[in-house]
This record gives structure tokens, C-alpha cells and sequence, in this order.
């Protein structure tokens, strides 16, 4: 099988169903001539022309209205949103219009519509270039939220996403957007579906459940405490965060009795507390040990390597946390 | 512009049935049939009607929270407006929206806007949509003086006005936004004249006189399915009654009130029709009855439908 | 003692710290000549005028910013923001700009600023005027969040947030504004610390989280359980979500091994998210069963009496998670 | 206006110890010494130069994302500037802010903006205290054509005037916001024609020309200084190099890039006041050789000087 970086991914989900359907457009900054700030869907404006890959004022309230606009009339609108940060500008789009138009309307329209956005820290991009904010999104009902760790899984979410009737957030970890590394990923089409956990690493002594960038370290962190202690860690990769597969993640915890949710968000009001407050009732009775999260603190991300560094989420960190529940 | 003698008698029609929907809602609000707030329609009847005259069935356009006039214009069925409001099962909205949130897809009611200004890059969106869809379609949004203050007016306008989308933006000035006068938000003269920074025509009318919005509108409407871009029209018009029912509206001086009510949209407008011979004060009568039965009709199906199962709080966040 | 409702406590609140800091001034819709929504301030313009209770046009976010920049050079603002649902308009100002700059300028800047709105439902008022939104504010760093649940809370709660030199969001529920019930206050001055719990109501059997309106709610299902099935509940309201004194509740948990928090909010990325993930963690060693939630479901806020009852959080769900776990 | 000798000097001095220092934080940055992202003020030099000079240390100004040149034309210290952009300790924000994020109150500097747009409300507000203390503290406000089309340029630019603040807001319109063009986001030939919607002053001035800026600022600062309320003015002007630090900028024009090279800024005045013998070559060259050196200082000193501690990053959230 042939092998895909993280960018690739998005601009074959982005081009492969620009192709299958025409209702699909493309809307945001940076869109056109310059195929995304980092090349990730050069060519589709070439190849679909401006009337279908279009550049926009710097005006995110607008390119969320409007996608919202098409959306309920015909058009199935992919708004790029560049960084999670900048949804602050568009907030009421998303809480208020988007996600509430179907309900408060009785259910008589579809709202298809995608936004892509970049998340997380460790680029060194600072306070408003940095953040992680599934804990806020999540709790804005008629969202879902897409939160890829891998390549593979990127695309084929989606392209999910992009068919789905509703609004859909699709997060793309910078980590993994910069230098993640590649997947297999097969010529054939496919979709993976929301709400479907993956259990990236099987294992049998504390359950890990990890997002985007932080799969990776989880993986790295479970490797050195199976070599080094002989514990076994199993990792849990949502993929979506709303709707959550919270049965792989309950199935899992009756089998370990111990989890430790290791998200890079900050921890107050994040969807790692979701997981704890359901892991806390669902599956009380088989838990052995102190529900653990491990995530950023309640600051603002700070700038530069040493701060920032200090500040995200590691392996260091989630194996004390491992080791203190075990 | 000569307008046509049944036009008109349709134009002072459909205010006539705004103005008889409007207070029937305040007498049932009154009476507590009708659960949170309501901002009503009454004295700006002319902008509403004149302005969706033009529009097709399947034109959208985008409302306010003071919506249900352009809902009645749009051809809004009244009854499952009432239904809505009383928040029963057979309303527009199943009864989970009530009168800031009525939806309308098939005639083109894109839905109204509770957050003030939301619904500019909305229809932005829309008529985004029908360029892209190859439709002819046209857009007539709906927002008030103090709407035009907020961010979205601008990027929503301008982005219309850089891709040239069939959109009409209609600014129903009626010099309040709650109790903030526009000399507290507006130093030019006219909302109007913010059209100029977007490179769009900027039309300032008298939103008392359904006539002259008719003839402004058309305009617009017009140049819009042409395909030659938006327009910004600002109505000069005027609530008759407080910000949302129970608001005594105290902060606006009795002599502009009084000024104002001499003003009004429809009887005006009656008086104007009988004089031009297009309407006899028996027909004038009869279409007044006719409003007033229709109403009625409207109250007793909202009162008699029931209302929706609890179990419908869940339903329909996801498609 | 004299008593007063929640609005004349708002009132009185601001009446007492404008007339004590003339750095104190009030900006935002319908607060002049109207003297707010419900009249709560009326006289305020009167006493202290135009330049200091300030009318502005329909800009959300010109009142945001404009209140940051007037609080970094030396004022101390109050934006009155009418409901908390409008707060997506200015989003960024909250999320990006008041609580980050303080932090991201190393520490150099002050950020005295108030920000009071209404939250909550129960007013028949819909999607977009109803929503209790503390869970998407509670994960912003850099924000205190007051929800108190009466008049006398409330006056000592907003006069320590305006003499707060950090950003400062005090949410005033609809029920208490319009119809709650008066509270005993002294004539004297008085200021309640953040980060205070107040034991509402004590008791041994279940420890119950409650916030706002559902303290109300939440007393009077004590006083049922109590009667008639001889369960006593131990209420604590925190008064102020950030910061959370979790040290109260933790200690009652201790105690009574039984936890259940009932707050208004939808319930996937809520506070009470928060204080089970807390508990499950830190008090995991004294708990005799599963830590529960009751709170609203995962939808917008439906309008009308029948659909709205049946969405927000009451005695009968409270009495029906206590029994589950005793 | 005749400008003062020592005035032009000073003026030149300013352009070229910023020339200056963006050309060290390119070549630092190349050399992988600053993380992160910086966006360089090269081309642009003449808008903040012109504008920042007329104010006094207490005035304040709002910055950019490409706020360099703002920060030194206001008397920032690029010793404390480089070692913020190294993630130094003893930079401005003990380097937990970086290059978007400068802000130093004592002489006036409110910030820079990360999110676009976001410094022009908080301007308003800076104009807003300055009046409510009974001071007559200008704030001067800069922001690009991109930033132009943002909500808060309405809401900000509106209030400021409604309430007749001093508040100069300088639009630095480089034609470029990234890779979208103003043709693509302005209907209209300047930004400065937006004035008009908010009954302001709206001024077109060649930003590659420092006397033109001076000019043009001189009389908005004075204007805000008596209290007779904001102007806007927009500098017509170029960046030189891509975006951000690493951007290549093909979506550029050959063609237009070489044009706006010819007319550099810094270049180009030092030929002028060589010309009107307010400069000698040889002072000019002083002054070039003294900014190098102060920029190789505040290389050193940013290289000298340790990271702070990985603790800090725990505080400072809250007062
Ligand atoms: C963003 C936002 N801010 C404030 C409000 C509260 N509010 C509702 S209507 C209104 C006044 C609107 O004035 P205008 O746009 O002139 O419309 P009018 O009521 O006069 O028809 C206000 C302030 C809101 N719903 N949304
Ligand atoms: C609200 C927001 N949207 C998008 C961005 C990404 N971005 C950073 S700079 C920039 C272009 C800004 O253009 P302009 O205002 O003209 O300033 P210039 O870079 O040309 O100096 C964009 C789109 C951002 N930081 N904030
Ligand atoms: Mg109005
Ligand atoms: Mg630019």
C-alpha cells in the first residue's frame, strides 16, 4: 500500500469529494492560489476554479453565515477555518446558528456543513495559535467533532464528515499536520465512521484513552512501560469526540479497572473530564483505582521551547500518573 | 412607478392581515396564552410587505426577532404561526422555537434571528447559494437600526457586495434599538449611507409608505436577479408599541411617539387607496373582516391543537 | 435585618462600588435611561451620569474590547451583557483577549473587568435566550465564573468581582432575577470571598453539588427525602465555579461516600463534568457508588412550558439519582 | 508643513534601526534562533515611523502581528524585543509571549494582535479611559487591509466615534492579507472610504512616504488631542517580504513585488534628504552603522540571556 502524510490526507478526502459530489465547495482564507497555508489542498483551486474553491475577506463570522446559508439551501460547504484559536470570532455562528437551526426549526432543515480547523500546541506559536478546544466545542449540543491521531483515520473521517448533515468540526493536530508520520493507506476509497473508537494498542493493566498528537506519545509512553516495568498500558483513540464511543472506553475499564485520560487540553472543562464523569458512573463498580487525567494546566499556552515544553502534556507525565494507580 | 390596482389592494391586504395578527398576539399574550416574549410587528407593516411583494415563492428571505410580518408577506400560514407561538405540537417549528425562531424552508423563511444581526452573513450564504446552484434566486434580508451596528452587518454586506450575490439588504430603521436611539450608535444621518464603504447602492426610503418601498425594493429585487449585486435600503419607520410586549417603553419621548402614530402604515395607506378610487370603503371593510376571521381561525387552531410529547425536547439535534 | 431581591441586590452592588472607586464605571445596552432589562439599575444613570453608565450601540464586541482597553489603562469597567447567550458575538474578546493578555505580557497588565449577564432557563424563552453556558466558560484559563443562588450571595459575590483586578464573569439566573425570593441583608457593607463554598444544607447520607436555581430546586428535594424516606442530603453550593473550592466538597464526600451534582447545564461538557472528574480522582478512596450527574440533556433549550419543563434539571430527576445510590 | 531638520533626521533614524531590526530577526530566525512565527514590517517602515511620531510616551498605541516596527517607533528597546522573540527571560513578556505578543505599558505599547482585528475595539476602549480620566492621551491604532474587513473594524471604528474618542486608527494596506488580494475583500478603491460610514475623517497617504504619514498623522493626533474625535487613516504600502518568515509568497506578482521594491521606503528618503541636504552621506551611514550595532547588542543580549524558568509557565493567569 502505498504511504500518506497527514496533508496529503486532507487534500485527497477534500478533492476525492469535490469530485463525487457537486453541491461540495471550499470557502476561507488562503484557499485559492495558495492551496492552504501549508499546500495541504494545492491544486483543487486550479482544478475546480474559483467559483468552487474560494478565497475570502478576512471575515470568519461571514464565511460561517454563509456557509450556514448554503448549507440550509443546497450546498454542502467545507468552511477552512485555519486555527481553532480564530473561531472566537465566529463563536455565535457556531453555538448559537449552525448547531441550533435544525432543533429550534422542528427538524425541517439539514445543516451540511464542515469546518476544518488546526489545533494544539508545540510549535511554539504561542497563546492564540496553540489551543486545544474540543472541552469547549463539546459543550455546544448539535456539534461533532472530529479529532484524527494518524493519517489513515484523517482521511477517511473526512470524507465522513463532509457527507454528514451536520455541522462537523474536523481537527487537525499541528503535530501531525507539520511532521506527523505517514500512513498505509489504500487507492480504494473509505470512510470510517463517527463515533467508532479505535483501540490503537491492546493491553491489560491500565486503560488509556488519548486524542490526536497525545496517541503518539501514549504509544511511546506504553512501549517503555512494557519494556521497563512490565505494565500494560491500552490505548483508546476516540477519533470522534462527539459522538463518543463510550462503550469501547467502559468495556475496556471493566477489564483494567484503572484509567488514565491523557488529552493536551487544558483540564478544567475538558472533554477528558467527560470521560472521567462517565468512567466515575458507568463503570464504578469495576474500577480499582483513582480515575486519572493527565493534561495541560489551566494556563494560556505559553511561547517558546522550555515554557511550552513544560506546559504539554507528555510520556513523562503519563507515566506517573500509570504508575501511581497501579 | 404605477403600480397595478390589484397589487395594491394586495399590498394594504397583507398589512392589514399583519396588523390583525400582531394584535390578536398581544391580546393573547396578555392573557397568557403565549409563553415568552414577543416583539411586535405594528407600524412597520409598509417595509415587510412592500419589500417581499416582489419576491417569489421559492426567494428567501431572513427575518428578525420581530418577524412575523415578514413571515405573513412571505405567505406564512398563520395558524401554524399562532400555533407556534402557543408552543403546540402543530406549529411551524413543532412548538420548540416559538416567535424568535419560525422556519419556513418550502416558502423560502430562512428563519428569524433571537441573536441580533446573526441572520446578515446567513443570507449572505443564501444567495451565495443560489449563484452557485445556478438559480435566479433572491434574498431579502431583514435587520434593525440597532442590528446595523453589529460585526456581522459589515462582513456580511461587504462579502456579499465582493462576490456580487442577489441580495437585498433591507434596514428597518425604526430609530430605537430597545432603548438606544440611533444618535447613540449612528453619527451620519442613514444607516444608508454605509453602503458607499462596500461599493453598493444605498437607498434610503420611507418605510411608512408601503408605495415607496415597493418601488425601492423593486429596484433592488430586480438589479439583484440580474445579477448585478446587493443593495442596501434602509426603511424609515417606527414601532407603535414597546421593545417586546410588557415593555412600557418609557425612554422614548411621548411627542415622537404621538408624531409617529399619525403615521400609520395602514390606515394611511386606506385612506390613500380610497382616495386613488383603487379601494372602496366596503372592500376596505370586507378585507379587514376578512383578516379579522382569519385570526380568529388562527387562535382557535393554536388553542385546540395540543401540545408536542415532552419527549420531543430530544429530537431533531442531529439530522 | 431589612430584605431584598436578587435585582435590588445587583443594584445595590453596583450602586455601593461606583459611589467607593470612581474608576468604577458601567458600559452596555439599555443601561442608561432604561436602567437595565428589568429596571435592576434603575437611578444609576441619574446618580452618576452619562459618562459613567454608559448607553452603547448593538456591539457586543466594541463593548468587550473597549472594556479591556479601558481596564488595562486604569479603569475599572463593568459590561453589562444582558444574556449569556449573546456572549458568542464577542467570543474572542473573552477567550483570546481579556484572559490571555495578562499571561502572554508576562505578567505586566491588570484586568479589572466585570462582565454580569443572565443564564439559565425556565423563562420560556428558547434556544438563544436560555442557555447556561459555564461549562464552555469554565474551560477558558484566566476567567472567574460567580453563579450565585441568591440576592445575598449575589451582593457580596458582584462587590468583590468588581474590586477583582482579573476578568470576572457574574451570572445572574433568570428565575432568581425575575421571581426569586428575598434574602435577609444587612445594611452594612459586605463582600464574600471566590473560591468559598457555602454549605447550604448539611446532612450525611449523599453529597449533592448544586448551583443557581437548582439550589432552590435542590432544598426542596432534601426536605422530601428527608421526610419521607429519611435521606439526608448534604447540599453545598460553590458559588463560584472559578475558582472551585473543591476542598468543601471533597470533605463531604468523605463523609457521606455519595455525591451527586445537579446543575443546569447540558450535560456533556459541563461543570458537573468537572467536579465528578475531581471527586472520582480525589476522593475515589471514600466513595461508596457511582458518582452522578443530574443535569440538562444534550440539546438546545426547547421553548414553551411543556418542552422546557421537561428538559431542565428538577426535584423528581434529583430524588430519582439520589435513590439510585443509596 | 515644513518638517523640522532634527525632526527628519529623527525620522530616519527610526526607519532604519527598524530596517534594521527585521533583517537581524530574519537572519535569526533563518539560523533557527527564534521559534515560532514572526512577521516582518520590512516595506512598511514609513507608516509607523510617520504616524508614532507624534505622539508623547504616554499616548498608546495598538499593535499588529507585524508589530516590530510599531514597538521601536513608540521607544521599545530591541535588546528586550529579541530576547522576547529568543523565549528569553528578560524579554518583554519574560518570553512567554513571542512575537506576536509585545506589550509593555510604561511607554504605552497595549499589545500586538494575534487574532486579526482584535486591537481595534480595545483602542477604543484605551481613547474611552483616556476620556473618562480627563486626560488627553492619544491612541493610535494600527491594522491591515485584512484586518479591514473584520466585524470589529465596524463596531470598534463606530463606537469610537459615536463617543467621539481620540483614536487615530491607521490602516496599513500592504494590498495583501496573506495570499487574498484586496480585490478580493474591498469593493471600493480605499479603505479610507468606509470613513464616511461612520462620520469621520477617512485619509488616503502614501505609506513609502514618512513626510506624507507625519503629515497626515500630525493632523489626526492633533485632531484626537482636542477632542474632536478619531480619524481613519489608511497608508497605502507594501511588505517586502512573504507573510510570515518562510512563506515565499508566490501568489504574488512578479511584476507588482519589483515595482513596490523601487519604491523602498527607508532607501528612497535617506536619497531625498541627502538631496534636500538635511543628511550627509556620511551621517547617513552613522546612522546605519549605529543600528547595526544596536542590533547585533540585542542579538547578544538575547543570546546571553537564560530561559526562564519551565515554572513560569504556571503563572501569571490570574492577579
Ligand atoms: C447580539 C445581541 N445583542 C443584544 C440583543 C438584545 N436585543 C434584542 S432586540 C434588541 C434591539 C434590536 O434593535 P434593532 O436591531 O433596531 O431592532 P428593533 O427591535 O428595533 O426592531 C436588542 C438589544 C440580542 N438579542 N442579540
Ligand atoms: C481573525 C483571524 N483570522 C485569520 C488570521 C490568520 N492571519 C494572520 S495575519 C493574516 C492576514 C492579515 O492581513 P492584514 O490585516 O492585511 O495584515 P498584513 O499581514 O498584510 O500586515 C491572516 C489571515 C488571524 N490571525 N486572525
Ligand atoms: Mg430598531
Ligand atoms: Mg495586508
Amino acid at each position: 500500500m502505498r504511504e500518506i502524510n497527514f496533508r496529503q490526507a486532507i487534500g485527497e478526502a477534500l478533492d476525492e469529494e469535490m469530485a463525487r459530489d457537486p453541491s461540495v465547495f471550499i470557502l476561507g482564507e488562503d484557499v485559492g492560489k495558495m492551496g492552504g497555508l501549508m499546500g495541504e489542498i494545492g491544486g483543487l483551486y486550479e482544478k475546480y476554479g474559483v467559483d468552487r474553491v474560494r478565497d475570502t475577506p478576512l471575515s470568519e463570522a461571514a464565511i460561517l453565515g454563509a456557509a450556514i446559508g448554503a448549507a440550509i439551501t443546497g450546498m454542502r460547504p467545507i468552511a477552512r477555518m485555519r486555527f481553532a484559536d480564530f473561531l472566537g470570532v465566529a463563536w455565535d455562528e457556531i453555538m448559537n446558528q449552525m448547531t441550533k437551526m435544525k432543533y429550534m426549526f422542528g427538524g425541517k432543515i439539514k445543516m451540511p456543513l464542515t469546518m476544518d480547523a488546526l489545533t494544539g500546541a508545540g510549535r511554539r506559536q504561542a497563546a492564540q495559535h496553540s489551543q486545544s478546544i474540543e472541552g469547549m466545542l463539546m459543550s455546544i449540543p448539535g456539534l461533532k467533532i472530529v479529532l484524527p491521531s494518524n493519517a489513515y483515520d484523517a482521511k477517511g473521517l473526512l470524507k465522513t464528515a463532509i457527507r454528514d448533515d451536520n455541522p462537523v468540526i474536523f481537527l487537525e493536530h499541528k503535530m501531525l499536520m507539520w511532521a506527523g508520520p505517514k500512513s498505509q493507506v489504500p487507492e480504494e476509497e473509505y470512510l470510517i465512521p463517527f463515533g467508532q473508537a479505535n483501540i490503537v494498542r491492546e493491553g491489560g493493566d491500565v486503560t488509556v484513552v488519548a486524542t490526536a498528537y497525545m496517541v503518539t506519545r501514549a504509544l511511546n509512553a506504553a512501549e517503555k512501560l512494557e519494556k521497563e516495568k512490565g505494565i500494560s498500558l491500552e490505548i483508546i483513540d476516540p477519533r470522534t469526540i462527539v459522538p463518543f464511543d463510550k462503550e469501547t472506553v467502559l468495556n475496556s475499564v471493566k477489564k483494567t479497572g484503572r484509567i488514565v485520560i491523557f488529552t493536551e487540553e487544558c483540564q478544567t472543562g475538558s472533554f477528558a473530564a467527560q470521560v472521567a464523569a462517565i468512567v466515575a458512573d458507568e463503570a464504578f463498580d469495576y474500577l480499582d483505582a483513582p480515575v486519572k487525567r493527565v493534561n495541560a494546566p489551566d494556563t494560556p499556552v505559553p511561547y517558546g521551547v522550555v515554557l511550552e515544553d513544560f506546559w504539554m502534556p507528555n510520556e513523562e507525565k503519563l507515566i506517573k500518573a500509570v504508575e501511581e494507580i497501579v | 412607478m404605477a403600480i397595478e390596482k390589484e397589487k395594491l389592494k394586495e399590498l394594504y391586504r397583507t398589512m392589514v392581515r399583519i396588523r390583525r395578527f400582531e394584535e390578536r398576539v398581544a391580546r393573547e399574550f396578555a392573557e397568557g396564552n403565549i409563553p415568552g416574549s414577543v416583539h411586535l410587528y405594528i407600524g412597520e407593516e409598509a417595509v415587510a410587505t412592500g419589500a417581499i411583494a416582489h419576491l417569489r415563492k421559492d426567494d428567501y428571505i431572513m427575518s428578525t426577532h420581530r418577524g412575523h410580518g415578514h413571515l405573513i408577506a412571505k405567505g406564512g400560514d398563520p395558524r401554524l404561526m399562532m400555533a407556534e407561538l402557543f408552543a403546540k405540537k402543530t406549529g411551524y417549528c413543532l412548538g420548540k422555537g416559538g416567535s424568535m425562531h419560525i422556519a419556513s424552508l418550502d416558502i423560502g423563511m430562512l428563519g428569524a434571528a433571537g441573536i441580533v444581526g446573526s441572520g446578515i452573513p446567513i443570507a449572505t450564504g443564501a444567495g451565495l447559494s443560489a449563484k452557485l446552484r445556478g438559480t435566479d434566486q433572491v434574498t431579502i434580508c431583514f435587520f434593525g437600526d440597532g442590528a446595523a451596528n453589529i460585526g456581522r452587518f459589515h462582513e456580511g454586506i461587504n462579502l456579499a457586495s465582493v462576490w456580487c450575490l442577489p441580495v437585498v439588504f433591507v434596514c428597518e430603521n425604526n430609530l430605537w434599538a430597545v432603548s438606544v436611539p440611533t444618535s447613540c450608535s449612528l453619527s451620519v444621518p442613514n444607516v444608508a449611507d454605509r453602503a458607499a464603504g462596500y461599493g453598493i447602492p444605498g437607498v434610503v426610503v420611507d418605510g411608512m409608505d408601503v408605495m415607496a418601498v415597493y418601488e425601492a425594493a423593486g429596484e433592488a429585487v430586480a438589479r439583484a436577479r440580474r445579477g448585478e449585486g446587493p443593495t442596501l435600503i434602509e426603511a424609515k419607520t417606527y414601532r407603535f408599541r414597546g421593545h417586546f410586549e410588557g415593555d412600557a417603553g418609557t425612554y422614548r419621548p411621548k411627542e415622537e411617539v404621538e408624531e409617529w402614530l399619525k403615521r400609520d402604515p395602514v390606515n394611511n395607506f386606506k385612506e390613500k387607496l380610497i382616495k386613488m378610487k383603487v379601494l372602496t370603503e366596503k372592500e376596505a371593510e370586507e378585507i379587514d373582516q376578512a383578516a379579522r376571521e382569519e385570526m380568529d381561525e388562527a387562535v382557535k387552531f393554536a388553542l385546540e391543537s395540543p401540545f408536542p410529547e415532552p419527549e420531543e425536547a430530544l429530537k431533531n439535534v442531529y439530522s
